[in-house]
């Protein structure tokens, strides 16, 4: 069976990732505390909980409105640096993916690749500079060379999913140049960014959630 | 985590009750965190905000001689563009808004978009990012420096020629001129605990403290033993002095904030002043004015700052223009 | 200890340099711990003082529609006698000088032997005492009630009321009569470290808060789990209005202090203060106005404290009558 | 050989009665601490500090002169309730001994007997009211009993020591009703009054320094 996903099978990995990021907070924490503000996981926490409240709703949606609904929710509900970049993200993909009636495995490579471009404007970032995009970038590069070489679906998500995680590793050799980490003596070499850390545990997530879905 | 408060989750929402219910010349736009003043301003509007835990700043400024309006986000979280939005509005009587922004990534990013959400509906505005925090490198190429306390200043200055009539236009200019002549730095005894995580946000060792300390609790640039008043006030000063060599010097007069991060008593504040005063006056530089006090906070972090302000007399005599916010009043 | 000093000694003497520092219209009786007003005025006199570590009071009070000068002991000391004679002096015009003192037996003793000697100088020098604690009983055969916050608003009424000319016995009527309707409780969540002692004077567990805690870390009258802001400014209140009840009731119209200690922000201060702004609305009492913010300090210690006026109409003018001094300006 | 003490002799005694209260920080701090504000130590060592340091002019004096000056200094560098009872105190001596040239062991009754009325008036406070005056009033009692028993000198100043410290230890039991303590839900009691302690230490060092005196 091949990957094809409604707005109702969205909403269920919005649930499966909300459910994860809220297990993870006094790690999330902990790496925000180190370089930032510590304030990341509650942040993107109480984003993720808002989209969840709201579930119902977004289920019932075309793909495009739901998107712009999550981005929007991001938006104000996360608030900081990550509402800002996760709302314009999400935003972003539904213009891209406004007239699709499901998520099916080329859309994704979309999906990622509109988060890349808008995090990177509006945060005036380049990958390599110690942020979330850190570990959208390797999953992009992932999706791309598996559509040349034919790879499996599972096979093509396992290897986003590592992907992103290896991604957000990386940033532990990186220097920060925007963010908070910036402002540490040592830009933050040697800490893991918190907000690549979340941004693989989200991809993660929807990996594991597409798998399980084709694996029925 | 010790706090009078009552629950973490409600604490921003609880404190604007508290802001307004203490001044009832404000009134709080709810559900989107915004203070503004009840009379509405005919002249051009002045803005700022950004992630709560910093009070007095940024609704203890809202009033006549200061800001039209306060948006508040979580702590330390900056608010949404949403909610920037509905600030713009309230400060907007067709005269154009200044957002004055602290320089933090979270914040530029949400206000830039309020900006573009607001120009949509045919409101004019501008803003500046204030970058007064000397422990940070400036560079266009980065986040650059932070905006610490010197951004009081801003909103008094601008503040000022906003009343008697400036355009948008002259406003920033006075906002930009501000910017480009004010330097802080900050030092940290301890950590600040957010109220949502509820402990501490980093240690620091019995005898150790920390130069460099932004308002966030983010770590600064070097640890090191506490020293006497005397010192530190040379350690700081000496920064702060340095980075005005790079820029022209220090110059002949300045005026003075020494700020308190929210748990440090006045006493010690006012040590500290008396040591940065000897060493200016030392070094043959007039303090025009200074301010001593909480004005630029971290929650609950022991610690203070010490911002400067090189004076001329447009600066000296809007500086000097009465104010009446609750936090600060009178010729202040 | 961690604080911004330069030693535990000289914590009282470089204060009160950074204080003038601060505020050139004041000056520094060298040696003897006094600040007081460079330009002396014509009306009678006020005084006010005690052990410092109260910061702003005392020496933050003095100034136009305020004090005329402030002495200042070692930290929770009494000042000596003659320290309190040269304050006298420095605030004596010819019209006879108040001395607004704090319910403590030492300053009580200090400062009526100070009054002695002033009269052997023939100086008019007559005194009130304030005791708005109601954590502890009023007696006239002990030591009675505390002073603490309500001091500020003698402070601010009799200096209103001084200004305008009265004479020394309506200067005293006025502080009588402000004493008679105003009363305080405290609360803290933390001790405070004497500087020359460098520890904390007591321990509250991490989950304790102490109730009717005096501004000198004195231990209060009742230890309990730390509550929400809510039930807090419920037990504190009912307190204050259970003592008012046994004098006439709250009446329909008070001022209002939320007041902190030292180390505790003002996001805290504001949330209790829009509980207890909650809870006179419900009973019907309304706020004709707050203050919110650092007035009576104890070092660093965290808690806070809350108190309240009845009014009157004479009250009232003499409250918004115009100020400036370092802590309070403008109609505050 | 009877007790005759010069100006110089009562300044040696200071200088011991300072090592004393100097070598008892934590002890009377704690006292402090426990009802009262924790200072009352600072206060009085700085007090006996400032007596030393101006030993030298001290020594010199006529005795009224010296007990004057002592009750000046200790006004001024004590501070808070005890430097204005402490100065009292010592001011009231001043004036019965002024006259005399030495200090002779019925002196000391007139010298302990002053303090007690000058602080009962000062500090509008009775004996059993948990003060200093708990530590002086049963020292007086024995040099009565003393001089009407027809006690030796040595004998009459070890029960006037002994007296003073079971007096400061009484204070345990007793409610106040003046000073810091007054403001505790329990009035203090169960614990010692700090001045008490301090005052009956300067007077068992007092009868020590006496004693030591006739023994030679
Ligand atoms: N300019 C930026 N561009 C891209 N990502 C950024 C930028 N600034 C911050 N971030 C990301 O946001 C994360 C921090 O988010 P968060 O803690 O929620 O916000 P804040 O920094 O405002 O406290 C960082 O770890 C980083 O990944
Ligand atoms: N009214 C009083 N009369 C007599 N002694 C008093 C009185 N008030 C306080 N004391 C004494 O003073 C001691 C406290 O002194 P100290 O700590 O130096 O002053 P303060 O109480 O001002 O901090 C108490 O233990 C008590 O013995
Ligand atoms: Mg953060
Ligand atoms: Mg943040
Ligand atoms: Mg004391
Ligand atoms: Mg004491």
């Amino acid at each position: 069976m091949s990957l094809e996903l409604t707005s109702h099978d969205y909403v269920e990995y919005i649930n499966r990732a909300a459910a994860k990021i809220a297990s993870e907070g006094e790690y999330i924490t902990e790496l925000d505390a180190a370089t930032g503000d510590g304030d990341h996981w509650t942040n993107i926490n109480s984003g993720f909980k808002s989209l969840v409240s709201i579930g119902d709703d977004l289920a019932k949606m075309p793909i495009g409105d739901m998107f712009k609904k999550i981005g929007m929710t991001l938006m104000s509900s996360v608030g900081g640096s990550s509402g800002a970049l996760y709302g314009s993200a999400y935003i972003a993909v539904a213009k891209a993916l406004k007239d699709n009636v499901s998520i099916k495995i080329v859309d994704i490579q979309t999906i990622y690749c509109e988060m890349f471009a808008a995090i990177k404007k509006r945060g005036k970032v380049e990958a390599g500079q110690k942020t979330m995009i850190d570990a959208i970038c390797p999953a992009i590069e992932v999706l791309k060379k598996a559509g040349e070489d034919c790879y499996s679906e599972k096979e093509t998500l396992l290897m986003m999913k590592n992907a992103a995680i290896d991604g957000a590793q990386d940033t532990k050799y990186m220097e920060a140049v925007r963010g908070r980490a910036y402002y540490q003596k040592g830009k933050g070499v040697g800490h893991l960014d918190p907000g690549a850390v979340s941004m693989s545990m989200l991809i993660a997530s929807f990996a594991d959630y597409c798998i399980d879905k084709i694996s029925v | 985590m010790k706090k009078i408060i009552n629950s973490p989750e409600t604490v921003v929402e609880d404190m604007l009750r508290g802001i307004v219910a203490a001044n009832p010349q404000l009134a709080l736009a709810e559900g989107m965190s915004v203070i503004y003043r009840k009379e509405m301003s005919k002249k051009v509007g002045l803005v700022s905000g950004g992630g709560s835990g910093h009070e007095p700043a940024h609704a203890g400024y809202v009033g006549r001689g200061m800001l039209d309006a306060a948006v508040s986000g979580n702590v330390f979280s900056s608010p949404d563009p949403e909610r920037i939005l509905e600030a713009i509005k309230r400060a907007d009587s067709g005269k154009g808004v200044l957002l004055i922004i602290k320089n933090y990534s979270g914040d530029c990013m949400n206000f830039t978009m309020a900006q573009e959400l607001a120009e949509m509906e045919d409101i004019e505005v501008d803003y500046v990012i204030v970058r007064d925090d000397v422990a940070v490198e400036d560079s266009l190429h980065s986040t650059g420096r932070r905006g610490i306390a010197g951004t009081v200043f801003v909103h008094k200055i601008c503040g000022a020629m906003a009343e008697t009539g400036g355009s948008l236009e002259q406003v920033k200019a006075v906002a930009e001129k501000t910017i480009a002549n004010v330097r802080s730095i900050g030092m940290a005894l301890s950590s600040c605990t957010i109220p949502a995580i509820g402990k501490p946000g980093f240690a620091l060792a019995e005898d150790e403290m920390e130069i460099g300390m932004g308002i966030h609790g983010e770590p600064g640039v070097g640890r090191c033993k506490i020293m006497p008043a005397k010192e530190l006030a040379e350690v700081m000063l000496d920064r702060i002095i340095r980075d005005f060599d790079k820029d022209g010097g220090i110059g002949g007069e300045v005026s003075l904030m020494v700020n308190g991060y929210g748990a440090t008593p006045l006493m010690e504040l006012f040590i500290l002043n008396a040591e940065v005063g000897n060493i200016l006056h030392e070094k043959g530089v007039t303090i025009y004015k200074t301010y001593v006090g909480n004005y630029m906070t971290a929650l609950d972090m022991a610690g203070s700052s010490i911002t400067l302000l090189r004076m001329d007399e447009e600066l000296k005599s809007l500086l000097d223009a009465v104010v009446d916010t609750p936090a600060l009043k009178g010729g202040a």
